[in-house]
């Protein structure tokens, strides 16, 4: 394989002629201004949304207005909506990978006192500065660290 | 001859001497069994095979090239995936019945701190030790549900008991509770616990002793736990060996902190006072030594000075033991 | 069926005195700043030895202060940084680079029929990394040891005087060298196979490799931020994790096993890999159930994401959060087992060599056995909660970390020692040295089964009188490991002597590697290979079939 | 495969044997050879990006333990959260929002330009985006100095000394969080932008062009993933619901 008929391979352009445009996607102006007046737009909601006391709801609201834009980065930003699917499939398995450490220690968390009220209760502990062992050699422990 | 085991122990397992045990065990027994079945089972084939098929001849080929069998193959799925939702099931049910207390439970209560534990029982005001080794001590009534609630003052620590087949961590800031029940028929044994969560130096020192008593023992007066030596000096000993000696040595060895071997007397004891405080001198004296349990970073030992002792209030130390302590280090010259 | 006829056919083809990649350059700086994917490999190789001797010999030391109930060597506070040391260089400088770093980096290009790895400069930068951490923990152990534990739980790690943070900045160093190699090793695994090398046709190591690279991607950046987190609690005392100042310990264990739940099978898969090219090779025989083997990799990989809490059965979680990894704890059993029946089944009917590659997969096949049988009981709630935190769990994790993990890595260093060096080492020392580390190790741990149920606790600087012939048999064994241990440098450096010069393909292998001479040239192969056929296809060493 | 063209760049005898294929490029720009172990300059493309994105996947899951550790204090100290929230300036933060939102749309303009090698166009665009990443650091700044002056600092010096958290328990750790957040990401934003300064250099030799305009590329995706982690990092933080 020559590296002429390896580059036509790869890119579609006669042998040897100068590559000016990738044969890649290559976003519009139009999309790219498009994509950022949206997410625009959505800040202004979520600055607005967090005026109003809406409770718990508030939250899920933050989130999904930011999951939104997250999306919207990564779809037209980021071009994933043109990549391989191969990175896409990483980089949503990212975001499963990371739900479930959310899941499992949430789940952990509210559910302590489920069966045992008292597991989840605060117990009294020494005060820092009485009780704290190595409380001073601190100072020290910066000197050599 | 195989080692020694505890008393009414098994090669595998210590004494059952909980209402827990019985289960436990079981689901032990039958995972080993079924463990020694599947060992055998596989390295029995494999040296079947290595010796029937080994190589004789530098050109031997492979006596069958077949590459999947998917019967034998979904046997050998399913098979195992069947015997261990057995197993989950049982154990589930098990720790579940560890979890939940009953609600008749005597409530003893244990806080660990480097490198030791205050043992309340029910009802006490201070922690009881063992008059001769200083070591904590739970005097448990046969045929009792008894939970232990235990909180931890500075790190990670464990409340451990073998024989009885429980365990829980002690955790600083949270409470955290375990119960069991011994039956009638080992009273008058003694059964260790552990601290299992790893602490730092003293780690393997912070066992003590379950005893199990009769309930009438158990509700004489004064309580077993109540008793303590009434010389001072023992007294003294008793609450050294409860509370000091992990950091404190009596052959004249510093460790964490200074040697008590020959302390009491010392006059021009150089010390800071407080920490990075300047250098003093003092006279190791009654007044001095209160002052180093009650609140011992005013007056830091000029061979250990990190200091960082935790303080011993009333409620660890009373003001009696701590006289005895007093008497106690005048013996050590 | 037709007779077998040794390598004469490809043997012919090596060329001698032709340059390869040891010899193509010298000098310091053409080892330092190589980016050949075989000298990286070899300098991980010689890094993660010293590491493990280092380790190994900590060991010993550990063993013998055990021998006596109150401690035969240290003080408690040396021994708790002893035991520290231990399990830090055998996890981390250790049994995680080992098999992919060192020999991943050797192998895997040359089975994917690839020039080097997709990213040449980014391995070099890991190994780098790797050293790095390697320095920052010499410092920490100058800079007054560590006595934590490998685990690091808060709060004793935030209160210790000893140097935390510098190996916790090691650790992070370490685990993103670990990083960067895993994502070199995914992007060559997709992007640089050779033409015909489809997923199904790649061999089992591969497979390993790759499923064990996930694992480093996707887990060890949790890792990283809690060591970050941790040195951030010393300098200045976040509380994220101190309870004194509102945190909670219970959530940095959550964190440290999201990422050491995972990193156990970081561990074991590509020792499985080892395991599955080595029994085939010396079996001559494709490894059974081919796609079965493949596919658990994979699952191992994702189920492991989900048991961490197996690791906190007694640490005060939420009843809930244990059944459910309990639970599914059992279900990351299913594919390690389905692995063992398709070794045990590859060797059934295979022409069975016992030569020391396969002498130690088959020690790996019987110490593999008992350590995951043993993890059943550790996965099953009421029995762990007796269990847990005995010498129970350090005997089951020696089984599937040194006893599985080690032996594998060194049944793929003498499986393809031949391959490196294009020398052969003495196989009757080594068979020597394979039997007493096997006898060795038995006689090590499995005591520590039987004082662990006994009761006895971990971590322990001394003990009560009554376990001592076990801890006493324990450091017999160890020692006898040891002395294993050192046959085995001895007759692996004089083989570099090179007394016996190794054939291209030492023990007829088929997979691509073997396609190449040893030592392999510098960019691995003579002309690009191209695959025609399926995967373990012994009939091709027989020219006349 | 053979090139008759001498590549440069010998690492340590390494790329002493095979070179690699060359892209033409347009007058006025260097032409790129292909690392020497790809056979195309689409393998490389595509191996490179892919390593980029698994990159970016361990950055998601390098702050996703941040904002687990968040979300499980929010559930511990949910008061906590709210007051600490309210001391925050969400003015200035919405400013920083649209300022990194911004920055994110000229660096895919940027990208955008390098696939069609306008190069003046390129590093005009790259040039805003780095202003952009001085401009959030320069409010960041701001932001911080008005949280030093009322003493909201990390733990150990953590005074609150006009007791804007007095009432609520453990007020210093919503601060713990604030800081090691931001301060993750403020370093992340500085890398970042010397990332795109090292692109811009390259940019202004015409290395980068229409056949190969790969590390723009990488680079736009880290960027934009810095913004990704901003845009939750936002309401979390200043809008605490």
């Amino acid at each position: 394989m020559s590296a002429h008929s390896a580059h036509a391979e790869a890119h579609g352009h006669a042998p040897g002629a100068p590559v000016l445009v990738t044969h890649h996607h290559v976003s519009t102006v139009a999309i790219l201004t498009k994509v950022f007046l949206t997410l625009v737009i959505l800040t202004i909601i979520t600055v607005g949304v967090s005026q109003v006391d809406f409770g718990s709801a508030n939250m899920v609201i933050a989130m999904l207005v930011a999951a939104v834009k997250a999306a919207l980065v990564m779809t037209f930003f980021m071009h994933l909506r043109y990549d391989t699917a191969i990175n896409n499939i990483f980089i949503l398995s990212s975001f499963a990978f990371l739900a479930l450490l959310f899941v499992f220690t949430l789940t952990d968390f509210s559910t302590r006192k489920a069966v045992n009220p008292i597991h989840a209760k605060r117990a009294p502990i020494a005060e820092p500065d009485t009780h704290y062992l190595w409380k001073t050699p601190r100072t020290k422990e910066h000197k050599h660290e | 001859m195989l080692p020694p085991f505890q008393q009414g122990g098994t090669v595998q397992m210590p004494a059952p001497a909980s209402t827990f045990a019985a289960d436990v065990d079981g689901l032990y027994y039958f995972i080993f069994w079924v463990s020694v079945f599947f060992f055998v089972l596989i390295t029995g084939l494999l040296g079947f095979a290595v010796i029937k098929w080994r190589r004789r001849t530098e050109d031997q080929p492979a006596a069958s090239t077949n590459t999947h069998n998917t019967v034998l193959e979904v046997t050998w799925t399913v098979i195992p995936l069947v015997l261990v939702m057995i197993m989950f099931v049982w154990g589930w049910k098990g720790a579940l019945n560890m979890t939940v207390a009953p609600g008749d439970c005597l409530q003893y209560q244990a806080t660990a701190k480097q490198w030791g534990w205050a043992v309340f029982h029910p009802g006490a005001t201070q922690p009881s030790y063992d008059p001769k080794t200083g070591r904590p001590v739970f005097y448990v009534p046969a045929g009792r549900n008894v939970k232990i609630v235990t909180r931890s003052d500075d790190v990670l620590h464990g409340l451990a008991f073998p024989a009885f087949r429980v365990k829980r961590d002690v955790l600083p800031g949270r409470y955290q509770s375990l119960w069991f029940r011994v039956p009638e028929e080992y009273i008058g044994q003694t059964f260790e616990f552990f601290c299992h969560a790893y602490c730092g130096k003293g780690h393997s020192e912070m066992w003590g002793e379950v005893r199990v008593i009769s309930q009438a023992d158990y509700d004489k007066s004064p309580r077993p736990w109540e008793t303590e030596p009434s010389d001072p000096k023992e007294l003294g000993e008793m609450v050294y060996k409860a509370n000091c000696f992990i950091c404190h040595t009596i052959d004249g060895t510093p460790r964490v902190g200074p040697s008590f071997k020959g302390l009491y007397g010392r006059t021009e004891r150089e010390v800071f006072l407080g920490v990075g405080g300047p250098l003093a001198k003092v006279t190791v004296d009654d007044e001095y030594i209160k002052e180093s349990v009650r609140n011992p970073n005013a007056k830091i030992a000029k061979e250990t000075p990190q200091g960082g002792m935790a303080p011993w209030p009333e409620q660890l130390v009373t003001e009696k033991q701590l006289a005895g302590v007093i008497e106690y280090l005048k013996t050590l010259k | 069926m037709t007779t077998y006829v040794p390598v004469a056919e490809t043997e012919a083809r090596q060329e001698p005195g032709a340059p390869h990649y040891l010899n193509v350059t010298h000098g310091f700086r053409s080892w330092a700043l190589t980016l050949d994917h075989k000298r990286i490999g070899l300098m991980y190789l010689i890094g993660t030895v010293a590491s493990f001797l280092i380790g190994g010999l900590l060991a010993l030391l550990i063993r013998v202060h055990l021998w006596k109930p109150e401690g035969a060597i240290f003080d408690p506070e040396l021994y708790n940084q002893v035991f520290t040391l231990h399990g830090v260089f055998m996890v981390f400088f250790f049994i995680i680079p080992a098999i992919p770093a060192a020999l991943g980096n050797f192998v895997l290009p040359m089975m994917l029929g690839a020039k080097d790895v997709a990213l040449p400069r980014l391995n070099l930068a890991s190994f780098y990394l790797w050293l790095c951490g390697l320095v920052l923990a010499t410092i920490a152990i100058i800079f007054g040891g560590v006595d934590t534990g490998w685990t690091f739980y808060t709060p004793y790690s935030i209160q210790t005087p000893t140097a935390v943070i510098w190996m916790g900045l090691g650790i992070f160093m370490v685990g993103f060298s670990s990083i960067f190699t895993g994502l070199n090793f995914v992007v060559t695994t997709h992007k640089l196979r050779a033409p015909g090398l489809t997923w199904f046709r790649m061999p089992l190591f591969i497979w390993a490799v790759y499923s064990t690279s996930l694992l480093q991607i996707l887990a060890t950046p949790v890792l990283g931020i809690t060591l970050l987190l941790l040195v951030f609690e010393r300098v200045y005392g976040i509380g994220i994790f101190d309870p004194k100042m509102g945190g909670d310990p219970v959530l940095f264990q959550h964190f440290f096993w999201f990422y050491s739940h995972p990193a156990v099978y970081i561990m074991i898969l590509p020792a499985m890999g080892v395991i599955s090219e080595v029994i085939s090779v010396h079996c001559r025989k494709p490894v059974f159930g081919y796609r079965m083997v493949a596919f658990s990799s994979l699952a191992i990989a994702v189920i492991s994401f989900l048991v961490w809490g197996h690791h906190m059965f007694t640490s005060g979680q939420s009843e809930w959060a244990m059944m459910a990894f309990s639970f599914l704890t059992f279900f990351v059993g299913i594919p390690s087992a389905i692995k063992e029946f398709n070794w045990v089944a590859t060797v059934w009917q295979g022409s069975v060599a016992l030569t020391t590659p396969m002498l130690y997969a088959l020690v790996f096949l019987i110490i593999f056995a008992i350590g995951g049988l043993t993890g059943i009981f550790l996965a099953t709630l009421s029995v762990n909660i007796h269990l847990h935190m005995t010498y129970y769990v350090v005997a089951h994790f020696h089984y599937v970390m040194m006893g599985s993990t080690a032996i594998a890595f060194f049944a793929g260093v003498h499986h393809w020692w031949p391959k490196m060096f294009g020398v052969m080492y003495s196989e009757a020392w080594a068979k020597l040295s394979c039997l007493l580390i096997f006898v060795g190790f038995n006689l090590t741990f499995l005591p520590q089964f039987i004082m662990g149920s006994q009761g006895q606790i971990r971590r322990y600087a001394t003990y009560l009188e009554r376990w001592t012939p076990y801890h006493q048999a324990s450091t017999v064994g160890a020692v006898i490991l040891g002395v294993g241990f050192a046959i085995m440098v001895a007759y692996l450096l004089h083989s570099l002597l090179g007394v016996r010069k190794a054939r291209r393909n030492e023990w007829g292998g088929v997979t691509l590697e073997w396609d190449s001479p040893s030592p392999p040239p510098l960019e691995n192969f003579e002309r690009p290979p191209v695959v025609t056929r399926e995967v373990y296809d012994y009939s091709v060493l027989n020219p006349k079939s | 495969m053979h090139t008759p063209q001498e590549a440069g760049g010998h690492g340590a005898g390494h790329d002493a044997h095979h070179h690699g294929v060359v892209v033409p490029a347009p007058p006025g720009f260097v032409p790129h050879v292909v690392a020497h172990h790809f056979d195309t300059a689409e393998a490389e493309f595509s191996a490179d990006k892919l390593a980029m994105w698994l990159f970016l996947a361990t950055e998601v899951l390098l702050f996703g333990g941040l904002f687990a550790a968040y979300f499980y204090y929010h559930g511990v100290y949910p008061e906590t959260f709210k007051v600490g929230g309210h001391q925050l300036n969400w003015r200035l933060g919405a400013l920083n929002t649209l300022i990194l939102l911004f920055s994110s749309y000229t660096m895919a303009m940027g990208v955008r330009a390098a696939q069609l090698s306008q190069k003046a166009l390129m590093q005009k665009m790259l040039g805003i985006t780095v202003l952009c990443g001085l401009g959030f650091l320069v409010v960041k700044y701001f932001e911080y100095a008005a949280k030093v002056s009322h003493g909201l600092v990390p733990a150990r010096w953590f005074s609150d000394h006009d007791h804007v958290m007095a009432g609520v328990e453990n007020g210093h750790l919503f601060f713990n969080f604030y800081w090691t957040m931001t301060a993750i990401h403020g370093l992340h934003v500085l890398i970042g932008m010397l990332l795109i300064l090292w692109v811009m250099k390259g940019g202004a030799k015409g290395r980068f062009y229409g056949g190969y305009y790969l590390p723009v590329d990488l680079v736009g995706l880290y960027w934009h993933l810095v913004d990704l982690i901003w845009i939750f990092l936002f309401p979390l933080l200043y809008l605490v619901p």
